[in-house]
């Protein structure tokens, strides 16, 4: 099923907003693009709030918009859930209230998402009773995203929703965005400039510039397009490699994930044993070597060959290896390339740093329920 | 208020209709409801269906209009008061003139206005623009008169000073503190000044034709006389 | 302390002026939302409309509802005939005078107010699942209460001192329609009841100061309330 | 297709009730600033004050001008003396009296426009260097700007429909002071008024009217201009 | 002389502002703490907009208030630019009238940052004649910055300036500042929950905790308190490396940093030659090793001792290493320290990357007119 199909055209002033583009199964769609891309054009058209002039919005079967036999549901019918860029919460209304607002909207037998998780996920349970202007700016935002996710929507619209949290915040929410992503099956359209956000959440990545779409695809694959890098900053290339839960050390608290090609060890409980994960493997981390290096603090150690060295225009190189049947990224310098001979073909040794692979990289497998390991391509 | 009656009357009539409405409560019994303001809205309420059971206009020309609609009981109407036009100035040092034609207005006003009823739709007004007329001066007053809502207003302008003469009736005036009477109008410079009063049509009980009688009785003339108004 | 006259038209002009407000603010509400969001041909002369008894004499206004709501007038009469009801010479008569006069009054505050409401807190309403009528009573409601306090607030002061309209709409009767202005303009009649228009006026006075604190101590709860501007 | 006397009248209400809006808008300005953002002791009764026009029968406030702005009175004496202004029974006159019953009106708009303005702005304002007075030009006027215009809309339509308190303080001299309610008024009360009385009515309206639609127009540009809510 | 020295208390409903502390030298000043924590409170109270209960505010010598002399000096005395966690724009005028706004308020001889430069830093030029509604959140965002830079500020304020500025932005914005901080020597107080840009930019920073002041010192000492991790969050440890730039590779782009102890080889050039620069290695991006490792990609390699071991909670353990004359940290697995016996006095290599240490790392060295060399400490 396709969960996003998207078409549309729309005048705001000088600014041409012309994009297309179309999401396979569910899961996440992350928004990416400078300042003025057009990104929250295209959540607010999704949204019903900016009618395109032209094209058609559909979501996860549902016609949202259709230019052409003149379909345009109503905004309060559309069952998005939008957390906006400029906060919006309503001042007359008490935190509470303003928390309940969709949640008393919305029908009995949707009601997934209940209040005392919410609170608790975004600790706001000191403030229910107080008015939005009493609010310091990260805490405006925690009970815009919670508004949003209590309307029970059928799709989450998200608006660099986590602009002014803290980090430990930060990192509550996102598993939690996974639960809603897995469980429920929700499908998200999240924009973020934060890579690490981006690459974590999303399945897909839509990357926008000056109203267009650049360029579409999962983070890995963008991930490895240099000609991207002025639009997408320091989106860091990595592996994404689907592994299983086989063992937890719990004295040092390492566990064991088995991925096809070897075994790597990550700090902290991953998931339940038997449970598939996910492990980004950043390409910066991982070194090579031409001799396996011994009494080292690096754990992961493979031996691979290498497939493809792409020579940047700087200071780096980097290169896809096949660690039997997996492939793993790795940036380093072009002086190491010239010095270690890489060159396609080459045997050499991975060496992946356990602490590199923290609860930023390893998350629960999105789309598990569609079934099955995804190998990182 | 099955048993009462609700008397229209001219606005400048208040003080009077109210003293006398009191004494009939006293005498009867039955209660007097009193609505006061100026001819033209009563009229026109009547005409609109007011409950109004008597009528009592401060100028013939309203009551002329509510009988040629047959709103009121022709036979029961009545120029029941007169009054007097008199010329006033402010209070001071007490002088005297003469009214008569060839009276020096212009003099008398220097750059000054005259005040009175605006002669398009107060009664007073319009004598006054009667006697000026009638005596030569309307030519010399016109331009330069002060057109009151209401006598109470002329009397007012004159009163603080704003206009050194007002043609006000002699009922206001002896009443009134700040002025002083420095003429009289001769009477046949002028319509009669007459306040008719007449039972509205269809409203002709008992009740009602008994506070018409009353009004006509001595006990009111001598209310009214009090008030300064002449009585027929 | 006060005469039983001055309680009886201090009430009855209480009664009118509440009751004026009551009457007129669903309208008023409509028709503000209405010129502040909906774009039609005829739109400004829909506004116009509104404005009308505000640019026309308020005796013009209060003659063209006797002439309407009259019972010989169109509405007048059907209302009469279907539900025995007769406005004209009433104290609701009144009311509806004062209501007619300060409408636009109450329609300006108010749409100032909805024109001053954040589009995007309905918008976000709307992804929220509340339909438009529910968005209306929830956020715009609430939002545009500032405006509908000063518009009741400047109604309920107007209503005190309408005098043209009502006394041409329904007279001037003592306990009916004799409202506050009614019985000043009553009292300055005779020059000697400018004591009794004084205390008259101060009790109306009165009334609107307190009708001011009551609404100001009601503005600052609902600005608190709103979330609105305190001292940072 | 106008008379003469239509054209008068309609041009000196015109001018009344721009020199009238114009007289009012800076102290209204003022007032409404100091009600919405001070605090002190009393500032219910200096509200109070302000909406005294509105609560007080029209005539009653033209009486207490006349008192107040009469030749003999404390402030029309002073400007008489030194500068030889006399206000009563002169166009200058009806403006005030109709600039002060609308004053109210005026200044209850600005408030609500006031109290609508994002403090934050103006501390934004404050930190890049901007002194109270800086603010209050560069940043809370021009916020304010639909509510002065509402003001001055709602001021002007009650200007032009002003009949009382014009009436009573200047009197009706055509020409000099009778705007177009005194003529109507005086249309009406003449029985055989009533075409004349719609004419003029009539004009009233498309005075009134243009007044809106000018207003409208520039509203819809201030709106743009201040980056407000448009079609998004 | 003391940059800032703030001593202020303030009731804001249940929540007790009691803030104190004192900045040395001059220099960029972080507040950093979790949401709600009275950040935004206590910038606002420097700028004037929240008047303290009691206590003192002194920047730069000048004393802005005082309470018990009862010195308040009126906001727009006190030359503050306060870039607003909400944007603030004046929805009334132009972008240009808004960036203006300042500027024309400013004194003459104060006019140090034009109007060219800061239009073509933030990129608004085709906004200029825009009103603020008609911008996107991030242009907003932008717009906002530059009024305040403009306003000539003796003191600039920011609060989260960035939280919604794409990643190549933000890299041509903070070269920026920091040519502020030194080259017109403005204080900057600095609100930010990014650890990246934090690091980067600050010379202090001050945790803030529920309205209290929880630590105070450099980046580098905060990132070694174990303690403040709950608070600081990802705020990743690492040591502060001043070094001097003493070649530069063309061919391979690598520019050779002279410290105390040895050389580093960074990606780029990192500055003229000659230049002081300050190089951030990040605690996880240090493997440690028994041996040697030969013909590895990782080009800095260092012979230490360990001078300290924490053993954290969890996975991880960081350890102090000494190279010569200056100290590094390194993150690594417990079971690595187990397994490689990593005691105190335990001679180790060190290795790290040259891809770690990119432009985020590092960067000019702050307050380098002040003088000289700073070595990690
Ligand atoms: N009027 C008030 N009544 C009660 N609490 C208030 C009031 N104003 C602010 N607060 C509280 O003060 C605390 C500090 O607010 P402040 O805006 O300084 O936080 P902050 O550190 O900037 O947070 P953020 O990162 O979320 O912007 C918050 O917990 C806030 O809820
Ligand atoms: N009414 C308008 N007139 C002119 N340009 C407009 C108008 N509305 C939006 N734009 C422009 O459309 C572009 C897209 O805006 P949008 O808000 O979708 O950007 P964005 O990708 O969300 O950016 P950001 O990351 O800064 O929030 C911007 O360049 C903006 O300036
Ligand atoms: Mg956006
Ligand atoms: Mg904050």
């Amino acid at each position: 099923m396709t969960m996003i199909d998207l078409d549309i055209r729309k005048r705001l002033g000088d600014f041409a907003l012309d994009v297309s583009f179309s999401i396979p199964g569910h899961g996440v769609t992350a928004l990416f693009g400078r300042s003025g891309a057009g990104k929250t054009s295209v959540i607010a058209a999704i949204a019903g709030l900016l009618r395109p002039d032209e094209g058609h919005i559909r979501v996860a079967g549902r016609t949202l918009f259709d230019a052409r036999v003149g379909a345009d549901v109503p905004i309060h019918r559309r069952r998005v859930g939008y957390v906006f860029q400029d906060g919006r919460l309503f001042p007359h209304l008490s935190v509470r209230d303003n928390l309940l607002y969709g949640y008393r909207r919305s029908p009995l037998r949707n009601r997934r998402i209940t209040m005392e998780e919410v609170v608790a996920l975004l600790g706001v349970a000191p403030l229910l009773e107080r008015r939005p202007r009493d609010l310091s700016g990260g805490e405006k935002q925690r009970v815009a995203i919670g508004r949003a996710l209590l309307a029970q929507p059928e799709v989450l619209l998200m608006d660099e929703p986590f602009a002014s949290l803290d980090a430990p915040r930060k990192r509550e929410i996102l598993p939690y965005l996974e639960r809603l992503r897995d469980e429920l099956r929700l499908p998200i359209v999240y924009v973020s400039h934060a890579i690490e956000e981006v690459v974590r959440l999303a399945n897909q990545v839509v990357v926008l510039d000056a109203g267009r779409v650049a360029a579409t695809g999962t983070p890995e694959q963008l991930g490895e397009r240099l000609d991207l890098r002025p639009l997408l900053g320091e989106f860091e290339s990595g592996a994404i490699i689907d592994a299983q839960v086989t063992a937890f050390d719990s004295q040092f608290e390492l566990s064991t994930l088995a991925f096809e090609g070897g075994v790597l060890r990550v700090p902290g409980r991953a998931g339940d044993l038997g449970a598939l994960v996910r492990v980004r493997v950043r390409a910066r981390d991982v070194s090579l070597a031409l001799e396996k290096p011994a009494a080292i603090s690096v754990q992961n150690i493979f031996a691979g060959a290498v497939e493809e060295v792409f020579e940047d225009s700087g200071a780096y190189a980097e290169l896809k290896l096949r660690v039997s049947g997996t492939r793993f990224l790795s940036r380093v310098t072009r002086e190491s390339v010239s010095r270690l001979g890489l060159v396609l073909g080459a045997q050499v040794y991975l060496l992946v740093k356990s602490v590199s692979l923290d609860h930023e990289t390893v998350s629960t497998v999105p789309g598990r329920a569609n079934g099955g390991l995804r190998h990182g391509d | 208020n099955a048993q009462g009656v609700t008397v229209f009357a001219a606005a400048s009539l208040t003080d009077a209709m109210n003293d006398i409405a009191k004494a009939y409560a006293a005498r009867s019994g039955a209660g007097v409801r009193t609505s006061y303001a100026a001819s033209s809205a009563l009229a026109r309420q009547i005409e609109n269906g007011a409950p109004a059971d008597l009528f009592f206009s401060a100028d013939d020309e309203w009551m002329d209009y509510l009988e040629k609609r047959s709103l009121i009981e022709r036979s029961t109407r009545v120029a029941r008061l007169g009054n007097r036009l008199v010329l006033i100035a402010p209070a001071g040092p007490a002088r005297r003139v003469e009214i008569r034609k060839g009276l020096d207005l212009a003099a008398l006003l220097g750059s000054g206005r005259l005040a009175t009823g605006d002669p398009a739709n107060v009664p007073v007004g319009r004598y006054a623009q009667q006697a000026l007329t009638f005596l030569g001066l309307w030519p010399i007053a016109e331009p330069k008169l002060a057109r009151a809502d209401n006598v109470r207003f002329a009397l007012t302008y004159v009163e603080r000073g704003e206009a050194p003469l007002g043609i006000v009736y002699s009922t206001d005036a002896a009443i009134a503190r700040g002025v002083q009477v420095i003429g009289e109008f001769p009477p046949e410079s002028h319509a009669e000044i007459s306040y008719p009063m007449a039972i509205v049509a269809m409203h002709g009980t008992d009740a009602v034709k008994a506070f018409h009688t009353f009004l006509l009785g001595s006990e009111a003339a001598t209310v009214f006389k009090r008030f300064g108004f002449s009585v027929r | 302390m006060l005469t039983e006259f001055e309680l009886q038209a201090l009430w009855l002009s209480l009664k009118v002026a509440l009751r004026s407000v009551a009457f007129a603010l669903p309208f008023a509400v409509v028709a503000a939302y209405i010129l502040a969001r909906k774009r039609f041909p005829g739109k400004v002369l829909f506004d116009g409309v509104i404005h009308l008894p505000l640019a026309l004499p308020p005796v013009l206004v209060g003659y063209l509802l006797l002439l309407t709501f009259g019972i010989r007038g169109p509405l007048g009469g059907w209302l009469y005939d279907a539900f025995g009801l007769r406005l004209a010479f009433t104290s609701v008569g009144a009311s509806i005078a004062t209501a007619v006069m300060s409408f636009p009054l109450m329609v300006r505050a108010i749409r100032l107010s909805i024109e001053a409401i954040d589009l995007g807190l309905e918008r976000a309403a709307a992804t929220l699942g509340a339909s438009p009528l529910d968005r209306l009573i929830t956020i715009t409601l609430p939002l545009m209460l500032p405006g509908v306090l000063s518009g009741c607030v400047v109604a309920f002061a107007a209503s005190l001192g309408e005098f043209g309209a009502v006394i041409t709409f329904v007279s001037n009767i003592p306990g009916e329609t004799q409202t506050l202005p009614l019985a000043i303009y009553a009292a300055v009649q005779n020059p000697d009841g400018d004591a009794a228009a004084a205390r008259l006026a101060a009790l109306s006075l009165v009334l609107a100061l307190s009708g001011l604190i009551i609404s100001e101590v009601i503005a600052r709860r609902a600005r608190r309330m709103l979330g609105g501007a305190a001292d940072e």
